[in-house]
């Protein structure tokens, strides 16, 4: 199916604002080269990934509820997310006001307005496997990723919960996979694919996150990967950041990059490697990827 | 004026407790046309029958009501003994203050003016009752059987050597179903095809039975006694009568690597095939979706090869109709497939295999000939891992309940392990081992015991493949619960207990024989306890897994009751049914015939009323009293109210509804009082 | 047809053929009036007559007896008499081989009749658009719950009993109405109340899948009650929910009579 | 429908149930001694097919405040279709109720199978409660009380 819509709103989130600011580039290398043009909405907000949806239940809600309000304002009924995070966010949002009736109002209270409905959040993998399609992904490929291995890492929000998160199998999804072999990369099977890698202890119980982090990383060594393609912007920190830590306390001796899937869709497009901001990362790109990098 | 008479019961505590009945006697012997109110301890025991005997005829009644429990506990009781004191027996009604009343109020006096109302509605409506008389309807006797597994061959069988015919469904080419897959059977490890053969080949044989392999049911009609079944014969594109089985035109297909269904996949077979060498009918099918000459329009090998030529590539589906009296439903069972379980890598990795195709690896007979190889290298597998409970009593995956089978199935499979691969390696993954059955619990001591299976009390995560010096290997993590730990497994192959579920269609099937299933589609018995075998539709019995997760002795012993029903059934000419039929007032009727649009029975036909010259005057409705089934559908949609229901006729429902709201003054008087 | 001098010769040539004995159409009386008119004398086609306020729903006629007694019919009908013959064969009240039906158009501008501002098929043949909300459908919805039940009590309670409602309907057809019934009497059959609120909305129910719509009952009734806000407002609902218009394919099953397994069920628990 | 002030309003409501599921569902109900409100009054009846809808007029004619109707879930009904037909008519059947201004909320249509004792006694409290909070239905009950200024 190559049915594909020529603009949608675009929700970058904080992350892709800051410290994933790659991803954010990237995705919109991407979205250029496809022709699709992803409006950014004016005036969003945070989308209470962080904190604010442990805290406080009315402002989980509220804050998706004010930026998918704007996306209404702006005249689109759907809007593409990056982070997973936000997307869970959004998607959980307009599923849980559309039920229940005595939080929307609360949420209409605290927002000053209506909340409006009827838009769709989703995530940009899902925008590329369902509108896009393999078929025009392929075309778009100028420099392949030839024999590179690539374990594709998802993490919980992509997945789960399963009533929120359906473009992909919660068991086993394939999205990133099948992208990544469009891009000429070789897929590879692991599976710690949807496994925690506990971004979300990071800074509370880092040991545990290094153990998480630890056998991840093994396991996509033991697969005989050269990359990790995520599509988080808290996996892609915590894996790169964690990695290092594990490497000073010697309990790893290699190097495995974390890359954002779009960075490896461009680069297999063909865009400028300066244009991707490789350098950005802690653990070294340039030694596994030369090769695709300086082709 | 109607002389009604009205008898409650206290139903030891269970009434008396929450609704005062001396009150409700009280209360009902002040309406009018009541001539005698009492209460009693126990009205269903012979003194209670004998009250109302008594009051039957010394004060003359012509109706009754007693109220106590359901009328489906004891609705027949009364009746009877209404017949027997020369009343007829439909001018009594049950108000049901128990189940609807006194079980489920816990103020007295909210529960005695309810108990009070419905007696009441009961009083009014008792007064229009008419004086019925059942209907008899012929039986035909002979039985038709749905599903040729051993459930279906086991009822099919009793039931003709009980001397009746039987016409026996069965869906795929051959009869013998599952169990004519299994390797060897718990808890005696004898071959399930050395037992099961005889039978399928008694069947082929037996003068009574009429098999219709390779055919659907397509529709049913009619009623207990009186089926008519309309059974689709799917083109089987050989001529079954000429076809003498001697196998060449199979031989000679040159189609030859399609998944063989009864090789659960694991084996090939041709586009022209027996589905196994001991089939019965032993007649080829042409597997249309394969066959070269039906997909590319050229081949035709096996008819060249057929020396009878008894190939018919014309041939089509063929609709034959056939006059039933009962119907079992054994229709047995499938099993969640292995790609129902992408955790596990279901249908990812070929070595995570379910628990019916890990019976074909076992099986003498099988793609391996029994001998334990890998499906994906051949190998032999060292270290084998069997999970108990894949998809059964797990929410998660839309199952609630225990497919009951498994646990001695996969006692059964490590113990077969055992016997195969010395040395090799058996782990079970289990929640709690149920295993309650004759000589069930020593079977699995015994796979524990001598044979050392390792019990892991816990479940599986994830189960995913890891390549281990230069071999695939599967890599199996989850918990024992009992130790409090994770554990991970390398093992060589996985197998999946996965969970029972009933035959795809099961629930079609009922809908076109018109009984009723629960939420899993498995089919739901009259009585759980006391009517285990019956469906709530007269003339339908159950037999099997199609009800239930069911063993072989169980599905055995639950046709050979099946057919033991239907042979009761079948011992009377003919039988009585309930009176509950509708009539139609020809004066009242003008013939738009929207109740023969609506009748599920066709029971409605078109009569013309004549002058004495013969010329038609109208066109209108009338009713068949042996089709009809008592739905009332023609009444509700009757705008000139010109049909009604013997037993539930407009006036008495009306009667009922105005007797709930009639609670007088006198009567909230008696409440209070 | 195009014309009423086509009908006319239409007519004589049945009648002189003898293949119908009656020809039902209008007439015009000596005020200018309207009315209907019953041939049976093929010289007298030339009475036949139409213009735009030829109201009457002529397919009422078809079944009295007097009219009957005539043999074949034909019969001059506009866009909603056509839907009510049709209606009255797929109910077998009247065999499609027995009646002749003469179409003309009609341009639905009855004279001041509030009943032809919502028609729809001026056309015999084929209806125009999707059954609209008219203002007065959409006036009551906007009502909530108590008014509308006050503004419907009320209208009912005017109601004197007299049942033209069902005599002038082609689709009263029942030979004895529900509401002369008795034992058990459903409905009250003297004026009350709540015997009219009950005869009014059974009728209504009744003529869900029947009704054309061609306001016959509110022009009839003597006290002016809006009988066809009900009924116009349920053959556009049955419309809505079983894309079905009564008297348009007579082979249609009524949609009372059939059903779909995922017909709605929202309202369901 | 007079109602003593000092008295707790009781509503009436009747229910109109089939046979095979939702009459053997509020028997089960009372085996697993499921407690709920004793306002709903059952009057037993073969099937939903067989549910004219004269019926629950004439429930609100004789005073009820409310109605229950259910019967078999759809593609179990005992006689195969009966229900179908009557879901048409009461869907039918609702649109002119409130078209006419009857609060639906006084009515409630349900599947409840033999199985789902829980189901009925959820069912039953739900609608007593809403009922309840809903007064008498007194716009109703006063077209009888008008009877006889009619007819002096």
């Amino acid at each position: 199916m190559d049915i594909e819509k020529r603009e949608y709103a675009y929700y970058p989130g904080c992350s892709l604002e800051g410290m994933a600011k790659e991803f954010d580039i990237a995705t919109k290398e991407v979205f250029t080269r496809l022709g699709i043009k992803l409006s950014e909405l004016a005036d969003w907000s945070c989308c209470g990934a962080t904190a604010a949806h442990y805290k406080d239940r009315l402002l989980a809600y509220a804050l998706p509820a004010r930026n998918l309000n704007l996306v209404g304002k702006s005249g689109k009924s759907e809007v593409a997310i990056s982070c997973a995070a936000c997307f869970s966010r959004l998607k959980t949002t307009t599923m849980q006001l559309e039920h229940d009736s005595k939080l929307k109002a609360e949420v209409e209270l605290v927002l000053e307005e209506k909340y409006e409905g009827g838009v769709k959040p989703l995530h940009i993998l899902e925008i590329l496997m369902q509108s896009v399609g393999t078929a025009r992904l392929q075309a778009l490929v100028t420099k392949p990723l030839k024999s590179l291995r690539v374990v594709s890492y998802y993490g919980c929000l992509l997945v789960r919960p399963p009533e929120v998160a359906t473009f992909d199998d919660l068991e086993n999804p394939t999205s990133m996979d099948k992208i990544m072999e469009c891009m000429g990369a070789v897929a590879v099977d692991w599976p710690m694919k949807t496994e925690c890698c506990g971004a979300s202890l990071t800074l509370s119980k880092s040991d545990w996150v290094l153990n998480l982090v630890e056998k991840l990383l093994r396991e996509a060594k033991d697969a005989k990967a050269q990359v990790i393609a995520v599509a988080c912007p808290l996996c892609q920190a915590n894996l790169d950041m964690r990695q290092i830590d594990l490497q000073n306390q010697k309990r790893i001796d290699f190097k495995m990059p974390v890359l954002y899937f779009t960075q490896l869709m461009a680069l297999a497009m063909g865009a400028q490697k300066e244009k991707l901001s490789f350098h950005r990362h802690l653990v070294e790109v340039q030694s596994t990827l030369g090769a695709y990098l300086n082709q | 004026m109607a002389r009604i008479g009205v008898f409650i019961c206290w139903c030891g505590e269970n009434i008396s407790r929450t609704v005062d009945v001396v009150k409700v006697a009280e209360a009902m012997a002040g309406v009018p046309g009541v001539v005698t109110s009492v209460e009693y301890k126990y009205m269903c025991s012979d003194p209670g029958q004998k009250i109302m005997k008594e009051s039957i005829k010394n004060d003359a009644l012509d109706g009754v009501v007693v109220a106590l429990c359901s009328p489906l506990m004891h609705e027949k009781t009364f009746r009877t003994a209404a017949e027997e004191a020369g009343l007829n027996p439909f001018l009594l009604e049950v108000a049901n203050i128990r189940e609807h009343c006194s079980w489920v109020h816990e103020n007295k006096e909210e529960a005695t003016k309810k108990a009070i109302a419905i007696t009441r509605s009961t009083v009014e409506r008792v007064r229009y009752n008419l004086q019925l008389k059942n209907i008899t309807v012929p039986i035909t006797a002979r039985a038709m059987v749905v599903g040729g597994g051993i459930a279906g061959i086991q009822a099919a069988l009793d039931i003709a050597n009980g001397g009746h015919e039987v016409v026996l469904v069965e869906r795929t080419p051959s009869i013998g179903g599952h169990m004519a897959g299994l390797s060897e059977t718990f808890p005696t490890l004898d071959c399930s095809q050395c037992i099961l053969t005889p039978r399928m080949v008694e069947v082929a044989r037996h003068p009574k039975i009429k098999l219709y392999s390779y055919a659907e049911v397509e529709s049913v009609s009619g009623f207990v006694g009186n089926f008519e079944v309309k059974i689709r014969k799917k083109a089987r594109s050989v001529d079954t009568s000429s076809c003498t089985g001697c196998g060449i035109c199979q031989e000679k297909c040159p189609q030859k690597n399609i998944a063989s269904e009864f090789e659960e996949g694991l084996g090939k077979r041709k586009a022209i095939y027996v589905p196994f060498p001991q089939a019965v009918p032993n007649k080829p099918v042409i597997d249309r979706k394969h066959c070269l000459y039906f997909t590319k329009g050229k081949c035709k090998i096996c008819e060249k090869v057929c020396g009878p030529k008894a190939i018919r590539y014309e041939q089509e589906d063929e609709i034959v109709e056939e006059r039933i009296g009962a119907i079992v439903l054994a229709t047995g069972y499938e099993t969640l497939p292995a790609t129902f379980f992408p955790e596990y890598g279901g249908g990812r990795y070929p070595d995570v295999i379910t628990g019916l195709q890990f019976e074909r690896l076992a099986s003498a007979s099988g793609p391996t000939s029994g001998e334990l190889k890998r499906p994906s290298d051949g190998r032999r597998p060292e270290t084998v891992v069997f999970l108990s409970c894949a998809g059964s009593r797990d929410l998660a995956k839309g199952i609630s309940y225990c497919s009951k089978i498994c646990c001695m199935y996969v006692a059964k499979h490590a113990m077969l392990y055992q016997h195969k691969v010395h040395g090799g390696k058996a782990y079970v993954f289990y929640m709690d081992v149920r295993a309650s059955g004759k000589n069930y619990d020593e079977f699995v001591r015994r796979a524990i015991e001598q044979d050392k299976a390792i019990y892991v009390r816990g479940r599986v995560a994830r189960v995913y493949e890891k390549e281990i010096e230069g071999v695939k290997k599967l890599v199996v993590k989850g918990a024992d619960t009992l130790l409090g730990e994770q554990v991970e497994i390398v093992a060589d192959m996985v197998v999946l207990a996965s969970a029972v579920k009933p035959s795809v269609g099961a629930a079609a099937l009922a809908q076109k024989v018109g009984t009723p299933y629960d939420q899993h589609h498995f089919y739901s018995e009259a009585h759980p306890k006391l009517r285990p075998v019956e469906s709530n539709t007269a003339g339908i019995f159950l037999a099997g897994a199609a009800q239930a997760p069911k063993d072989i002795p169980e599905s055995v012993a639950d046709a050979s009751a099946a057919a033991s029903k239907v042979q009761i059934l079948f011992s009377r000419k003919e039988m009585e049914r309930d009176p509950y039929v509708s009539m139609v007032n020809s004066d009242r009727c003008f013939g738009c015939f929207s109740c023969e649009a609506v009748c599920p029975y066709r029971a409605i036909s078109r009569k013309e009323i004549k002058n004495r010259s013969g010329e038609v005057l109208k066109v209108v409705a009338e009713v068949n009293a042996g089709l009809c089934q008592g739905c009332g559908g023609c009444i509700a949609i009757c705008r000139a109210k010109a049909c009604d229901l013997a037993g539930y006729t407009d006036q008495q429902i009306f009667s009922a509804i105005r007797g709930f709201n009639t609670t007088s003054t006198y009567e909230e008087e008696v409440v209070k009082k | 047809m195009n014309s009423i001098h086509e009908v006319r010769e239409e007519a004589r040539k049945l009648l002189e053929e003898k293949r119908v004995g009656m020809v039902i159409g209008y007439g015009k009386g000596k005020g200018k009036k309207n009315y209907p008119i019953f041939i049976t004398d093929p010289q007298k086609v030339e009475e036949l007559h139409f213009e735009s306020d030829c109201f009457y729903n002529l397919a009422v006629y078809l079944r009295k007896p007097e009219v009957c007694s005539h043999g074949k019919l034909a019969i001059v009908v506009k866009g909603c008499d056509a839907r009510s013959v049709r209606g009255l064969f797929s109910e077998n009240q009247l065999k499609s081989e027995e009646v002749v039906m003469l179409e003309l158009k009609c341009d639905a501008k009855g004279i001041g009749r509030d009943k032809c501002t919502t028609c729809r098929v001026k056309n015999p043949l084929t209806p125009e658009e999707k059954n609209p909300i008219d203002g007065e459908i959409a006036k009551i919805l906007a009502m909530p719950m108590e008014e509308r039940f006050r503004f419907f009590a009320e209208e009912f309670k005017r109601c004197i009993r007299c049942y033209a409602c069902r005599q002038i309907c082609p689709h009263c057809f029942c030979k004895t109405c529900i509401v002369e019934k008795s034992e058990p009497q459903w409905i009250s059959s003297t004026p009350s109340p709540l015997g009219n609120w009950s005869w009014n909305f059974t009728r209504a129910f009744h003529l869900i899948g029947r009704c054309v719509e061609c306001g016959e009952c509110a022009r009839a009734c003597p006290v002016g009650i809006r009988l066809d806000i009900l009924n116009r407002y349920l053959a556009k609902s049955v419309e809505e929910k079983y894309q079905f218009i009564a008297g348009m394919d007579e082979k249609a099953a009524p949609p009372l009579t059939t059903y779909k397994q995922n017909d709605n069920q929202d309202f369901i628990r | 429908m007079s109602m003593n002030m000092n008295m707790k309003f009781e509503p009436k409501i009747m229910a109109f149930v089939c046979q095979w599921c939702t009459y053997t569902g509020a028997d089960l109900a009372g085996t697993s001694r499921m407690q709920y409100s004793p306002y709903v009054k059952i009057i037993k009846l073969p099937c939903t097919g067989r549910i004219d809808v004269q019926f629950i007029v004439k429930a609100f004619e004789e005073g009820a405040d409310g109605v229950i109707v259910s019967g078999c879930h759809p593609g179990d009904c005992h006689y195969t279709s009966g229900n179908y037909y009557a879901r048409r008519r009461f869907e039918m059947f609702h649109e002119l109720m409130s078209f006419v201004g009857v609060d639906m909320r006084r009515i409630q249509f349900a599947w409840v199978s033999a199985a789902e004792g829980r189901k009925w006694a959820e069912l039953v409290n739900e609608v007593s409660k809403r009922v309840e909070e809903l007064g008498p239905f007194n716009v109703f009950h006063a077209l009888r009380e008008q009877a006889n200024e009619l007819n002096p």
